[in-house]
């Protein structure tokens, strides 16, 4: 390999998972050998509703590449109700950085169970595909050009 | 798409009805007027709707023998509207044939003494847009 | 700075195999504040943790990493060894290497990098972790019971029963609830009085047990395990230690004129009186509207005739101020009105009934004496059409959307007893469905119909005409036949939709207890916490939570009692360190946060702040430690970023973003 | 305006209010500014025209800790504002003596000054009795004139309504002015590519100089302190080089701001950059009428707000991509 090739892109993913639905899933891929690529950095919050869009954004400004969120089941919430308020910041949030011409494809939301071991690897597979396919993430990294 | 499946989409469209709603209670052919008269009863209607037999429904005589009274209406239980179904389906066989609506400066010439009072409520009920 | 130490672990050759345990520990040694590292063979054996207590304790560690299994396994192990060596055990985090990444990955190299980079977000959150201490709250050991019907009741039995005083509230001068006003119950046919009696005789009975009736909540405050509550205890003008309960009064009184709310509006009563025989406390009240002492000031029979002199006309409503550990609630339900429902002729004639009417013309001790016959004229039916129902399942805003539970088996009771006590009546059920999941229940139906011969009409009624005759005409459909049906009848009887007591958002709003739109409370997991509120220390027994009959009830109460016993039978409460916090200097007081709290946590109070020099009076949100279950919903949703959550704050998990992107 | 001032010093001298809060003329004939007056006299200076955009709500905050009521002049869009406080309980109704001023629609001395039209000397028919569609302005270069409607404001293009949501006392009549779509612009813009949307927000953005007028003035943006000036995120104002605020700033702002901006459109209004902020705020408000049904924020004070609420059938994060 000449010094020059191209080095493969090696996507940085965050994915934030509540503890007590999707880490369980992501637990439960592992326990299962159910792979998905080393790109994907699992974070563990206590519920989906804790996770804030500033998070969100500051992951893309230090360098990530695609961020998905993880929670319970709408109706599973360990705490009754906090998907359903994530659910309505996401949408917010995903439907302005889509607003402001940043590919929606690195903003994900997927509700994944303690015991949906498989959706969650298949989950990951499919979104580091993705973000594959939409290559670096530049435009939020940089909004403000200095001219 | 098969015409029935486009028909029966063209009904839902136009009654504003989602025939699933239905809980085959049967409350609107309970309190139609005009049962005796209909092939295809009102709570048959929703079913042939949902189940995209539309043909049989508007080659039906039930079509023409509603009153349109919406009765049905306003007793159904779970807002399906029968009666919105059953006039859905009378505009889609009107307009296969090219007819239109009345326009409200045709009707004074189409006024009969004789008319039943009622015929022109619905008249207005089934046409006003 | 803290002193971290970073504990890898091969968990034998399940990460090892994939991970280069030996780099991980030495990349870790080149993060900030790490001043050991090391690795070993399995982490959570005895050894293990040995070797962390031997860490902490030589190298003086604040803080602890351990690169190991999920911490849904082994943190509390590795929080408890911290602890032991003198360490905060909320000073330890988990870098999760095996089921995120050894058993994953298959490239040595590709997982070794990756644990290094958990490890990293690891470490990088521990340096902002703070020391957290589980609070303290003490348990009053006294419960509440709201509402005294068989829910009420059965549950506080159970608690008393433990060796807990308990309190039960009831709104109407006497317990007993919807369950005394029914005649049989089914699908056992026995008489309702005969089995609720004595459980009523048995709470007022027992020693732990204290009954308020014709009393109200007023006022609740505090939180789970003390509650401190106010119950207004409304004016009887029957003085309750004198009276003996003769009953005279009632029978001199001469208004009689007052619609009575045990016969649902079927006859009348007396001014003072006991809503029925078996009243318990058997001590009458005077009902002010209609009593004529108290409208005109002429009267006063009842205190004449009272030979223990226990009228009281000067009595005044009293507030009872108690401190709870618990309170469940079990306020129960009504039958709804039926405005919305002209098509039924329900307030054109009085032939047309509800089946909560029913019960009390089939009770011995009702209007009719239990004898069945039409309100209009007195005249015994022939024919009996039941109508299935009514305002249940209902889509738009005339009824409820759900399925009243009970009406399909009552139904089957009462054709049941119609045809066996009168079997030239003829008698016609219009259903929609026949729901029968229970125990004996859809034998109990088959019964109806097979011994019985119930006429079943798969159809609903559209209209019900009263008749010049004075019969009813009622105008169904019968789907299977396909025809529709013109019935004379002489009685209709409608299977009414059931709906929370009125009153009950009330309750709910002074408890913080969630409440759904149809004002059924909610749980606080609808398969696994069913008879908890998310409001901590508030539990639900009874139709309050959702339609139930009374064995469905009887269960659901000692569940309730169950859940209730567990809590007053700790001293004291130890809270999840992780709840959120508000910090004063920032928070502006909007009431956002409150608003998307499942658990009632957060109050705002008019404090006085020092902000850099100002000193002011300032509306702030104050989180209530032992009520906050630490979701995060309220950090989010605050404008200002004042509310933070312990152990997951927001400047931990942007190390954590950071430490990943980096 | 002498019916509002003849009014504030009855008012002023029954004592019922302590102080007026209005506008005072500025050093040019289109800039008056925001102004406490406490006494009649002071009233002298009192001023109210087409140039009084400012919306006042917010500064009750303040003067709802002083001593005394505040009488103060809210037109119809800024009643919004003021219920919204309220609802978040930052003023105090008690405290506020709230004048609805009449509104016919509030000039934007830019748009005049894009017409071409400058040295500036005098402006008339900005004034709030006559019912005058065109002003006549004075210039060093002669006397000009412009249509009235030409040169209001972006927001009175898309007015909320010519009713006041709260208030005391009426004083003037009010204009709807509305005469294009709302949401328009950022329908437009979502119809776009994500290379011109990047494009189009990159070069607006650019022109940001984060002199934080538009967190200053907007009534929602009312936190003690700000994300942005706090350590509670690492987000304390560092230098303005590179730092994570400085990209995310209008986003994030947008979205503290979400189902509690009533769309008052001051931010656009006060940038002196000419970047037009509203869009930000007004995609989410497009956003919450689609997709959790049409809310207003500060119309009804007792309503839940979109972002503390929830149905359990609420759309998926996911639609955004299904819509294309």
């Amino acid at each position: 390999m000449s010094i020059e090739a191209k080095e493969e892109f090696r996507p940085k993913i965050v994915a934030f998972c509540c503890n007590w639905c999707s880490y369980a899933g992501a637990d439960l891929a592992g326990s299962s050998r159910l792979g998905y690529p080393a790109d994907v950095k699992i974070i563990r919050v206590p519920c989906s509703c804790r996770v804030n869009p500033m998070f969100i954004l500051r992951a893309f400004e230090k360098g990530a590449d695609g961020v998905i969120m993880c929670g319970c089941h709408p109706g599973d919430c360990h705490y009754s109700t906090g998907n359903y308020y994530a659910r309505r910041r996401m949408t917010l949030l995903f439907s302005m950085l889509d607003y402001i011409g940043v590919e929606n494809g690195r903003t994900r939301v997927e509700w994944v169970s303690a015991a949906e071991g498989v959706k969650f690897s298949t989950t990951m597979n499919e979104f580091v595909e993705k973000i594959h396919s939409l290559g670096k993430n530049v435009r939020l990294g940089d909004l403000r050009c200095r001219n | 798409m098969s015409s029935e499946k486009k028909q029966a989409e063209l009904i839902r469209e136009i009654s504003g009805v989602n025939p699933l709603k239905c809980m085959k209670c049967g409350k609107c052919s309970a309190t139609c007027p005009a049962y005796n008269e209909m092939d295809i009863k009102p709570h048959q209607f929703v079913s042939y709707v949902a189940n995209e037999n539309i043909e049989a429904l508007v080659q039906s005589k039930s079509l023409w023998k509603c009153l349109s009274c919406f009765a049905c209406v306003e007793r159904c239980p779970r807002d399906v509207q029968p009666g919105r179904l059953i006039d859905a389906a009378r505009q889609v066989v009107v307009r296969q044939r090219g007819g239109n609506y009345l326009k409200a400066d045709e009707i004074p010439e189409l006024l009969d003494p004789e008319l039943p009072q009622q015929l022109l409520v619905s008249a207005f009920r089934r046409y006003r847009r | 700075m803290q002193r971290i130490g970073v504990f890898v672990c091969h968990c034998g050759s399940n990460i090892a195999a994939t991970v280069d345990v030996k780099k991980v520990a030495e990349m870790a040694l080149l993060e900030p504040g790490v001043v050991h590292a090391e690795d070993y063979q399995y982490m959570c054996s005895e050894a293990g943790q040995e070797k962390i207590i031997e860490a902490i304790r030589e190298k003086n560690l604040t803080g602890v990493v351990v690169c190991s299994c999920s911490p849904r396994m082994h943190e509390t192990t590795f929080r408890k060894a911290a602890e032991k060596a003198g360490l905060n055990p909320y000073m330890v985090e988990i870098a999760n290497i095996r089921e995120h990444c050894s058993w994953i990955h298959k490239d040595m190299e590709e997982a070794t990098k990756k644990a290094v980079i958990l490890t990293r977000a690891a470490i990088a959150k521990v340096n902002l972790n703070t020391p957290l201490k589980p609070g303290e709250s003490r348990v009053t050991k006294r419960a509440l019971v709201i509402g005294g019907g068989i829910a009420g009741i059965q549950t506080a039995l159970d608690i008393a029963d433990a060796g807990y005083e308990v309190d039960i509230v009831e709104r109407e001068p006497s317990i007993g609830g919807r369950m005394s006003q029914l005649d049989k119950t089914f699908p056992t046919l026995d008489c309702s009085a005969c089995i609720l009696t004595p459980k009523m005789v048995e709470a007022s009975a027992h020693e732990k047990i204290n009954i308020y009736t014709y009393s109200e909540v007023e006022k609740v405050s505090g939180f789970v395990g003390d509650f401190t509550v106010d119950i207004r205890k409304k004016a009887r003008y029957v003085d309750m230690d004198k009276c003996t309960g003769c009953g005279v009064c009632q029978e001199k009184c001469p208004s009689k004129k007052a619609p009575s709310e045990f016969n649902r509006g079927l006859n009348t009563r007396s001014a003072i009186y006991t809503p029925f025989a078996q009243a318990i406390p058997n001590v009458p009240v005077i009902d002010t509207d209609s009593c004529i002492k108290f409208k005109t000031g002429k009267c006063g029979v009842c205190s004449k005739v009272c030979q223990a002199g226990a009228i009281d006309y000067t009595q005044k409503d009293e507030i009872v101020s108690q401190k709870y550990g618990a309170i469940v609630v079990a306020t129960g339900f009504d039958t709804i009105k039926l405005d919305n429902y002209d098509e039924y002729a329900y307030s054109q004639s009085k032939d047309v009934i509800t089946s909560l009417e029913l019960e009390r013309i089939m009770n011995a001790a009702g209007p009719t004496k239990g004898h069945l016959e039409r309100f209009s004229d007195g005249k015994a039916p022939k024919e009996m059409v039941f109508i299935q129902c009514v305002g249940s399942r209902c889509a738009d805003d005339r009824g409820k959307p759900y399925c009243s539970k009970i009406c399909c088996m009552y139904t089957a009771k009462h054709a049941m007893l119609i045809r066996d006590k009168y079997p030239d009546v003829n008698v016609t059920v219009f259903y929609i469905d026949v729901r029968t999941p229970g125990k004996n229940f859809d034998e109990f139906y088959r019964r109806a119909v097979e011994q019985y011969g119930v006429n079943y009409i798969k159809g609903q009624v559209g209209k019900v005409i009263p008749q010049p005759n004075g019969k009813l005409l009622v105008q169904g459909s019968d789907l299977l036949d396909n025809r529709q049906i013109l019935k004379e009848a002489d009685m209709v009887v409608l299977a009414t939709a059931i709906e929370p007591n009125e009153g009950v958002r009330k309750i709910a709003t002074m408890l913080t207890a969630s409440i759904d739109t149809n004002n059924f409370l909610t749980e606080a997991h609808a398969k696994l916490r069913p008879v908890e509120s998310p409001t901590a220390g508030i539990f639900l027994s009874g139709v309050c939570q959702g339609p139930k009959d009374i064995p469905e009830t009887v269960a659901q109460a000692g569940a309730a009692a169950v859940k209730a016993i567990g809590l007053l039978a700790k001293d004291k409460l130890l809270t999840n360190p992780c709840t959120a916090q508000s910090d004063e200097l920032l928070c502006n007081g909007c009431s956002t946060c409150a608003n998307v709290c499942p658990y009632g946590a957060i109050s705002y109070e008019d404090k006085e702040v020092n902000d850099h020099g100002i000193r002011e009076t300032r509306r702030i949100a104050v989180v209530n430690s032992a009520l906050c279950q630490g979701c995060g919903a309220c950090t989010v949703t605050c404008p200002s970023g004042a509310m933070d959550l312990q152990g997951f704050s927001n400047r931990q998990i942007l190390a954590e973003v950071d430490a990943i992107c980096r | 305006m002498q019916e509002l001032i003849k009014r504030a010093k009855e008012l002023l001298e029954d004592g019922t209010v302590a102080r007026v809060l209005g506008w005072k003329a500025g050093d040019l004939p289109y800039n008056p500014e925001p102004a406490y007056f406490d006494s009649t006299e002071s009233l002298a200076d009192f001023v109210y025209n087409g140039f009084c955009g400012a919306n006042l709500s917010k500064y009750l905050i303040e003067a709802s800790k002083l001593e005394g009521k505040t009488l103060v002049c809210l037109k119809p869009c800024d009643t919004y504002s003021f219920n919204q406080l309220l609802k978040e309980h930052r003023i105090d109704r008690d405290k506020a003596y709230v004048i609805g001023v009449g509104c016919k629609g509030k000039l934007d001395i830019e748009r005049i000054r894009k017409m071409g039209i400058k040295g500036i000397e005098q402006i008339s028919g900005a004034e709030m009795e006559d019912a005058a569609d065109t002003l006549t302005i004075s210039t060093i270069y002669g006397e000009r004139s412009c249509k009235f409607a030409d040169a209001m404001l972006e927001r009175c293009h898309v007015c909320k309504g010519k009713e006041h949501q709260v208030y005391d006392e009426l004083i003037g009549e009010s204009k709807e002015t509305k005469d294009a779509d709302r949401f328009a612009e950022v329908a437009r813009i979502e119809a776009m590519t994500p290379e011109e949307k990047f494009a189009f927000f990159q070069k607006e953005l650019s022109k940001c100089i984060r002199c934080n007028a538009c967190r200053n003035v907007c009534p929602a943006c009312s936190c003690r302190k700000c994300v942005f000036d706090s350590n509670k995120f690492d987000s304390a104002q560092k230098a303005n080089v590179d730092s994570f605020e400085e990209k995310m700033f209008h986003i994030i702002r947008a979205f503290h701001v979400a189902g509690r901006c009533t769309d008052c459109g001051e931010c656009s209004r006060v940038c002196p950059q000419g970047i037009p902020l509203h869009l930000f705020n007004r995609k989410f408000i497009k956003d919450i009428d689609e997709f959790y049904g049409e809310y207003q924020a500060g119309m009804d004070v007792n309503a839940q707000s979109p972002l503390t609420d929830f149905t359990f059938g609420d759309v998926e994060p996911g639609i955004v991509g299904e819509r294309g």
